[in-house]
């Protein structure tokens, strides 16, 4: 399952970049968005992938999922929410301020 | 009896995801936006449904949290969404 | 408890940018308060520099979680003195900031954002976490986006985007490699994966691991081929934010390349290292090269971080006890006049109303003594002598020519030209010349801008002139990077 | 010495303070204790009993960079040299610059180049030397440009910068593989170490670097180029840097390491053949000169060839001839400038097509004049110092070593040949110079300024220089036994003893002189008839224009490749950025043979975990392909869903929880901020574009999927995490894992990542509230 | 309404002092008799019975779950059958209900009836929208069931 | 005795999860096969609702009877279901006709009262 997992990952990163490389902005950050789930996923599944219940500890039950991944893809998780968040107001703001969510038409020049 | 019901789990899993790649389908063919809404709110209990088996696969009751926030999470964003496609605005402002 | 000692350059700042939000429209108050703040904290930071020079490192396992299960946080020598040149340059920019910024971009929580992009690189710092490492990043990448946008108008958004982009891309690229990292070795403790790298002599399954952490880390640092999101975002802020993007940003990625590809990737150096090496060459050639290329003087600056950056990389891809303590000798150097030359090309600009060189001219009559700090930060910049770009420069080269790099040396000394060829060309045409009369001098908003830059310009002569009192500490540190079972003893207490 | 070397720099920390007075008192009177000090300071150790001093002070003792003076012969010569002339220098120019000048920053460069120079011929640490070396470059550039309102000026500056900070760099990187060789930094130490050096891996690169410091320093061809554009300094500076002091500073280098390198055959061909080069071609176009100071340029030029190229001769007695003629040179040329600057002056032009008959204007200066250009041109007189070194110039030209390899014999037999050449076009520009100049007829209406006889301050300076021709001409054993034999002593290794003779006998030397003399008349005559030969080359070709277009290409074609790729596209950046990763991660895997594939230790794959992957993927992949924006950002939203269900399955409740409300935040916020802008239009990138950024994408991906099976199939070591399962309940106190690794455990994180998430906060409402101020204004 | 619920509480935690168990089940008890009490003393107490507002709404819940599953049933027919020989549309139907929360119900109750749809509301709160799989059918049907509906709601409501 | 009642419990949990998946799969199917956007949502309201009860009701079963778990959290999932999706798909409803979706029918005749009364307003 590890490498299914890791294949669809793989795919979310292939998605995401191909999106990454296109002008319009909303495409883009789609493809941010892409890239941070494959990147969780990889992390899920580098911390090996149905190994025992749920890291909570209850009585008799002896293997349990690897907790640290968890813990580190929650903190990534919500760091991703922050950045994401910032970039679509930003993004926003950026389109209407210069007129076009075209990032091909905001490459600017050295002198502004 | 318990085989049983894993083989049972394990088809209505496999069956359920084939009705959410059907529903996908929708999302991504549309036509309209509220079509793709309709697939979407679709989508959502698929996956409270999905959850609900999942708990029976490994016998848990940690997921019904998951389950009661997928519901509430769906509705609340078929209702925004909703509002969105109709007016463009999800929260009312007063400006 | 004195290990506590290694939290307090990440807890003081953290709580000032804190409650600096608390009262962000009290200009007057906020003012004075992050800059007695930021003395504070360089006062705290400086003991512990001592502190641990004296004693040795400061190891804190957060929460009392022994390493490697909790967070460690490390104050060695080499964290310190980069947190300790963080904070001076923070001094500058902090006094320099109420002059350069509008009344709005303050009230919009300025100062909070400052404090926590020095929270965020000292915590990079400090860190003995390699996840905890990307946290801080965050941080101080998050307070770095929010400086930029600040007050933003066409072009600082749309630069902002560019900039963001580039850094979440490799923000996710950097957490997927932890993951890999950590189903390899099974730990994030950079001091345990060092130990257990060591144990299996670096296979190659991790040195593959390794390239990519250098890709990340050199993302952040701008080296060649990956700094080209660098310039135009950095000098679309005001001049204050791009002294501390350009002094302290790329230094977090150069500071993580030195830590990794010291303590825990040493193990294939012919593959790794003597890649750094090319790397490092090129990023010297393009860097100045690109340096060159414009005509806006801010720009010419911001393109100078990347052969600088270059250089500190040559430091380490040599891999000897001489190209570290350049590395870091150049690293402190450059940390410092980065800062003195974005505040001061950001005055210039401001003061000659353009940034265009070909629009200025005669500017020394006006403004003798930011000319003359100019003059000053072209010479420090190219590494003449007596300045502290010298030592730094000398040391690297003399690691280079010890490993037998000779080709690479000389293409750093050629850089070393370019660069002086890039910097003083400002000086030649838009100090020298005619008197341009149509300017209406500031002399007081000069000697406000220029006094946090004579502050820096005092401590790269410091440095240079006074190496004698920083260069054994720094040579240590060079040694000891070489001996990363010190690190790891010092971590895990076996 | 110490103090010595540093007391102009401190003087010029007073000057700021003096120039209060200026209007009263020159501030060159007070300028002129210091080299006059030093003089004075240095002046007893001239006598026959003189032995090397030398003394350290401590600087970076861990470095092995310390202030060690060495007072040898040769630093001694330099050190009187500077101060002696700087002397002058000073005070000529107390009468040629006027107060109302900005003298307190002239002055200020005057003695902070005095100090470089005092610091780069005393100075026996290598990386010392470097210091004040390029300071001299530095303080050099400032004087160049103290008339920086004139464009030629900035020119010159920077075109003097640039080649001798270019030299001092590559001499630079000479001294650190040479510091590396011989674990030394003091020059006296290598120069005992000479057989290391010389048999050292790295000799010829040392040789070719420290060279090319003192070629470019001196003025040697191709690196001539910046001398005559400095001529745009004032007059004494010319008169001081550009002639007597800084430009021997490539020469003083040599000479230093002459005991080392002079024992390889390269350092033969490389000193002497560009000297003698540079002597031929200095003199050949110092004749086409119109300025007269462009013609004492090439002048200097030439002349510092000539003592260049016996250096590299090595024989004994060249290295006498060379010391000799770096004093006599000092004396006639320093004279010669100032004269110039007289002329200049009182005239108002130095174009020598305007001037002429000056002679009955201006008797003392056309004397002075006279005695400095016949000792220039060796004019066979006794009583001048030029005509002696030069004679010994032709002796040593034809006594040099024995040489084994082809191109240095080929060299030996042409430079007596070039010697001569090269010293009848100095005879010929000599005799252009001061005829054209002080003879012929007048043509006052030419000139600016109606010109008559300098002040007697500004004549003083040039007087003694030139009584210093004279005398040494008269008495030239003076200076001999008690000053350059020494001088030689130090650059030989071993004493010179050698007394100067006015008559040699009728042998090859004099023929030689008498050559020069004799073609050398015929052709100033005739100056008007052959100069179209000059057009042969013609100046597009001329070196000058190569540095004009390496600079102006340093700019251009920076320009251009940096804009090839810096492009403002983000799309290039990331593709620029994903091929270096791609190629270089891929290659590493491949020779650190890191690709692992391990199936042992796998999940059971399941129907449904793959089918949910395929809907996933299925999701992702057709957000390429929608065009509805909506759509498109609800597909975004199925791939989120997908990766809560997947956390569901994997046993992660805790993250699907989080999953799902990020998912369903960012999807509103998503859908809020793109609303108002315009649909997602069709991709309108060329066929090619659309490959490109399909390969890299679809390579990206399979590098990661690559790493990742890799990095499953070679877990090395138990994961910590063993260790939070056992310890979560009793350390912890929860029995939630996760949750106590997250506030316990990693509580860092967690602090910093809610702080990620309140700088974000404050970031977007910055972001939303200054618009809103700014639309409300 | 509401003081009756607390008496009725208050009465069965009285219950629960008096037996000197504390259980649930001893509190069922003595909610139990509580509800007795409060509904044999009806007369002296302001309002009606709360436990029959109670019955009605459980009433209404079991409407609502019969209108669902009937109504599933239909639709699995429609998605199944091989043609699409459904003529759908929207057709108006007023109503007497007046508040939002009424309608509300109203509204859903009728989206879960086989065959029907509430689109939307007039602003007047006083017509439905409806659409129906098939047309023809439904509006006359739905109109009987409209009553129904209309009533049991209301005697939750009011 | 227990046995029995497990065995019949087991029974239940087989029944509902079955009919309960079949009546999801079948409202994706009507999601897929219905013409316009009102008949999908009559698939997707109806049918997807009493389906995930269904499944809901069988996993709260098998909970109850295999663990002896009652979950209180899994009713109040399906309750909340059952109430909420009539409201959703009124909404979606409403959004679709005001964003000027038009019904499907059978011979291109559009019937819709709504579209004419709102044509009536605007005409007054
Ligand atoms: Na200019
Ligand atoms: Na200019």
């Amino acid at each position: 399952m590890e490498i299914i997992m890791s294949i669809l990952a793989g795919v979310l990163f292939t998605t995401g970049v191909y999106n990454l490389l296109q002008k319009q902005m909303l495409r883009i950050i789609i493809g941010t968005a892409l890239i941070s789930h494959g990147a969780h996923l990889f992390i899920l599944t580098m911390g090996e992938l149905k190994r025992g219940a749920p890291p909570i500890l209850e009585d008799g039950i002896e293997n349990y999922a690897d907790p640290l991944p968890q813990a580190l893809i929650l903190t990534s998780i919500v760091i991703s929410f922050g950045v994401t968040s910032l970039l679509l107001v930003l993004a926003y703001r950026a389109s209407k301020e210069n007129g076009t969510d075209n990032m091909d038409k905001l490459r600017g020049s050295e002198n502004d | 009896m318990n085989e049983i019901i894993e083989t049972v789990t394990a088809i209505c899993m496999v069956v359920i995801t084939i009705s959410i790649a059907l529903l996908l389908y929708r999302v991504v063919k549309g036509p309209t936006n509220p079509d793709r809404a309709v697939a979407l709110d679709a989508i959502g209990i698929n996956l409270m449904g999905m959850a609900g088996l999942v708990a029976i696969m490994i016998a848990t009751t940690r997921l019904n949290d998951v389950i009661l926030l997928i519901g509430i999470l769906l509705f609340i964003g078929t209702i925004a969404l909703a509002k969105y496609l109709e007016k463009g605005v999800i929260i009312d402002r007063d400006d | 408890m004195i290990s506590n000692l290694a939290v307090l350059p990440i807890v003081i700042p953290l709580i000032a940018g804190v409650l600096a939000a608390l009262f962000h429209k009290k200009l007057k108050v906020v003012r004075i308060y992050s800059q007695v703040l930021t003395l504070i904290n360089t006062a705290v930071v400086t003991y512990i520099l001592f502190y641990v020079h004296q004693n040795g490192s400061v190891v804190l396992e957060s929460g009392d979680w022994m390493a490697p299960f909790g967070i460690v946080l490390v104050a060695d020598m080499l964290s310190v003195a980069l947190v300790l040149t963080t904070n001076i340059v923070a001094i500058a920019c902090v006094f320099y900031a109420p002059k350069s910024l509008d009344e709005k971009q303050e009230e919009f929580y300025f100062y909070t954002f400052y404090f926590l992009l020095i929270t965020g690189v000292s915590g990079a710092f400090i860190t003995g976490d390699l996840f905890n490492l990307f946290v801080f990043f965050e941080v101080l990448l998050m307070a770095s986006y929010g400086l930029i946008v600040l007050g933003g108008g066409k072009v600082q958004l749309r630069e902002s985007i560019k900039y963001v982009l580039i850094n979440l891309f490799s923000s996710m690229l950097f957490v997927t490699t932890i993951a890999f990292l950590y189903s390899v070795v099974g730990t994030v403790n950079m001091a345990q994966i060092a130990e257990r790298v060591g144990e299996v002599e670096q296979t190659g399954i991790l040195t593959t691991i390794a390239i990519m952490l250098f890709f990340v880390f050199g993302t952040k640092a701008a080296l060649f081929p990956l700094y080209y999101w660098l310039p135009r975002p950095y000098i679309a802020p005001n001049p204050v934010i791009s002294a501390l993007f350009g002094a302290l940003l790329t230094k977090v990625g150069v500071y993580s390349l030195i830590r990794v590809f010291s303590l825990i990737f040493v193990h294939e150096r012919d593959v790794t290292h003597e890649f750094f090496v090319w790397i490092a060459a090129l990023t010297l050639i393009f860097g100045a090269i690109g340096a060159l290329s414009t005509n806006n003087i801010k720009l010419v600056v911001a393109y100078n971080i990347i052969p600088a950056v270059g250089f500190m990389l040559l430091g380490i891809g040599v891999y000897n006890s001489t190209g570290f303590t350049g590395a870091i000798y150049y690293l402190i150097n450059d940390m410092i006049i980065k800062a003195a030359l974005f505040l001061l090309v950001g005055a210039i600009a401001y003061l000659a109303g353009t940034s265009d060189l070909r629009k200025m001219r005669g500017l020394i009559h006006h403004y003798p003594l930011l000319g003359w700090l100019f003059f000053i930060s072209a010479f420090v910049l190219a590494g003449i002598p007596p300045f502290s770009g010298f030592i730094g420069k000398l040391i690297l080269l003399q690691g280079a020519m010890e490993a037998n790099h000779i080709v690479v040396a000389i293409i750093g000394l050629a850089s070393s030209l370019l660069i002086l060829l890039s910097v003083i060309r400002i000086f030649i045409r838009g100090f020298w010349g005619e008197k341009d009369e149509s300017i209406i001098p500031d002399k007081k908003a000069a000697r406000g801008f220029a006094l946090p830059v004579a502050f820096l310009l005092f401590f790269s002569v410091l440095l240079g002139v006074g190496a004698e009192w920083f260069y054994p500490s720094i040579e240590g540190i060079g040694e000891y990077l070489m001996n990363p079972q010190n690190y790891i003893e010092s971590v895990l207490k076996e | 010495m110490l103090f010595a070397v540093f007391l102009p720099v401190l003087l010029a920390i007073f000057i700021p303070f003096f120039s209060k007075w200026k209007e009263k008192i020159h501030t060159g009177y007070f300028v002129l204790l210091a080299p006059l000090a030093v003089f004075i300071y240095f002046i007893p150790n001239l006598g026959n009993n003189f032995t090397p001093i030398s003394q350290s002070y401590s600087w970076i003792p861990s470095l092995n960079i310390g202030l060690d003076f060495y007072l040898d012969g040769l630093s001694l010569l330099f050190v009187l040299l500077i101060s002696g002339i700087g002397s002058l220098v000073t005070l000529y120019s107390i009468f040629y610059l006027h107060t109302s000048e900005r003298l307190d920053q002239f002055y200020v460069y005057l003695l902070l180049f005095m100090t470089a120079m005092f610091g780069v011929v005393l100075s026996d640490n290598v990386f010392v030397l470097y210091g004040f070396w390029e300071l001299t470059s530095i303080s050099s550039f400032l004087l160049i440009g103290y008339w920086n309102y004139k464009e030629r000026s900035r020119y010159g500056a920077l075109k003097s910068m640039l080649i001798t900070v270019f030299g001092g760099l590559s001499m630079f990187g000479g001294f650190i593989l040479l510091s590396i060789i011989t674990e030394t930094t003091s020059i006296q130490a290598m120069i005992a170490q000479a057989d290391v050096i010389l048999s050292s891996d790295y000799f010829g690169l040392i040789l070719a670097l420290i060279l090319l410091g003192a070629f470019t320093k001196s003025a040697q061809f191709p690196f001539h180029i910046w001398l005559p554009d400095a001529m745009e300094a004032p007059t004494p500076v010319s008169a001081y840097l550009h002639s007597a002091t800084m430009v021997k500073a490539g020469i003083f280098l040599v000479a230093r390491f002459t005991p080392i390198f002079s024992g390889n055959e390269w350092f033969f061909v490389f000193v002497s053949g560009i000297g003698i080069l540079t002597l031929v071609w200095g003199s050949y176009m110092a004749v086409r000169q119109t300025d007269l100071k462009g013609i004492l340029a090439f002048s200097t030029i030439s002349q510092l060839g000539m003592i260049m190229a016996m250096l590299g001769f090595g024989t004994k007695a060249a290295i006498f001839a060379a010391v000799f003629h770096i004093l006599n040179h000092a004396t006639f040329k320093g004279s010669l400038f100032m004269i110039a600057g007289i002329v200049d002056h009182e005239t108002g032009t130095r174009d020598i097509r305007r001037l002429g008959g000056l002679v009955t204007l201006m008797p003392i200066s056309a004397t002075l004049a006279f005695f400095g250009t016949f000792s220039m041109a060796s004019v066979p007189f006794p009583f001048l110092n030029g005509f002696y070194s030069k004679e010994m110039f032709f002796t040593t030209s034809l006594e040099l070593h024995d040489h084994s390899m082809w191109i240095s014999q080929v060299l030996s037999q042409a430079i007596p040949y070039l010697a001569v050449f090269g010293s009848i076009f100095t005879f010929v520009y000599s005799m252009y110079l001061v005829f054209g100049t002080f003879m012929g007829e007048k043509k006052l209406d030419q000139l600016p300024v109606k010109p008559h006889e300098a002040p007697i301050g500004m004549l003083i300076s040039p007087i003694i220089l030139i009584v210093g021709v004279v005398v040494i001409g008269l008495f030239p054993n003076l200076v001999n036994g008690s000053f350059i034999a020494h001088t030689a002593e130090a650059i030989y290794g071993s004493p010179v003893e050698k007394d100067i003779y006015y008559w040699h006998g009728f042998e090859t030397p004099f023929i030689m002189s008498l050559i020069v003399v004799g073609v050398g008349i015929f052709l100033a005559f005739f100056r008007k008839n052959w100069s179209s030969i000059y057009s042969f080359f013609p100046g597009k070709l001329s070196f000058n224009k190569v540095y004009d277009f390496l600079l102006d290409q340093s700019e251009k074609t920076s320009a251009k490749i940096t804009n090839s790729y810096m492009n403002g596209s983000i799309r290039r950046y990331m593709a620029l950025i994903l091929i270096a990763i791609l190629v270089c991660t891929f290659t590493v895997l491949a020779i650190t043979d890191g690709f692992a594939w391990d199936t042992s230790n796998l999940a059971k794959i399941t129907v449904h975990e793959v089918l949910i992957a395929i809907v996933m993927a299925v999701a992702a992949v057709s957000t390429i392909f929608i065009r509805n924006k909506v759509g498109a950002i609800l597909i975004l939203g199925v791939v989120g869903y997908g990766l809560a269900l997947l956390f569901v399955v994997y046993r992660a409740p805790d993250l699907a929880l989080t999953q799902l409300v990020v998912e369903t935040i960012t999807v509103a916020l998503f859908l809020l901020c793109f609303y108002h802008l315009p649909n997602l239009r069709e991709r309108t990138e060329s066929g090619s574009q659309k490959a490109v950024n399909l390969v890299i994408s679809i390579a990206f991906g399979a590098l990661m999927t690559v790493v990742a099976i890799s990095a499953h199939s070679t877990k090395l070591f138990d994961k910590i995490s063993d260790y939070f399962l056992k310890t979560s309940y009793k350390l912890g106190g929860g029995d939630n894992v996760v949750n106590v690794i997250l506030v316990d455990m990693r509580g860092i994180d967690t602090l910093f990542e809610i702080v990620v998430l309140g700088i974000a906060a404050l970031a977007i409402y910055g972001l939303i509230k200054l618009r809103n101020k700014k639309e409300a204004e | 309404m509401a003081l009756q619920i607390i008496l009725n509480l208050v009465i069965a935690i009285m219950w629960m002092f008096l037996a000197e168990t504390y259980s649930v089940v001893s509190f069922l008890k003595g909610f139990i008799i509580g509800a007795l009490l409060l509904f044999m003393l009806r007369r002296f107490i302001p309002d009606a019975f709360y436990l029959t507002r109670v019955w009605k709404m459980i009433k209404l819940v079991l409407l609502f779950i019969k209108e669902l599953l009937i109504s599933n049933i239909d639709i699995v027919k429609w998605v199944y059958k091989p043609h699409k020989d459904y003529k759908p549309g929207i057709f108006a139907l007023p109503t007497e209900l007046k508040s939002n929360w009424e309608i509300t119900m109203l509204t859903s109750l009728i989206s879960l009836t086989p065959g029907t749809l509430s689109v939307s509301v007039s602003n007047t709160n006083d017509t439905i929208y409806i659409h129906a799989m098939d047309i023809d059918t439904t509006e006359e049907a739905i109109e009987a069931i409209k009553t129904t509906f209309e009533d049991a709601i209301m005697e939750v409501t009011r | 005795m227990t046995e029995t009642i497990e065995f019949i419990l087991d029974i239940f949990v087989i029944v509902f999860l079955i009919t309960g998946t079949f009546f999801v799969l079948s409202a994706s199917i009507g999601v897929i096969r219905f013409p316009d956007v009102y008949t999908r949502l009559h698939a997707s309201t109806k049918a997807a609702t009493l389906g995930i009860a269904g499944i809901m009701i069988g996993a709260f079963i098998f909970l109850y009877a295999e663990h002896g778990i009652v979950s209180g959290k899994l009713i109040l999932g399906i309750i909340f279901v059952l109430l909420t999706a009539p409201v959703s798909a009124h909404m979606i409803g409403r959004a679709a006709h005001s964003s000027g979706v038009k019904p499907w029918s059978h011979d291109g005749k559009t019937r819709d009262a709504y579209a004419d009364s709102l044509a009536e307003k605007k005409q007054q």
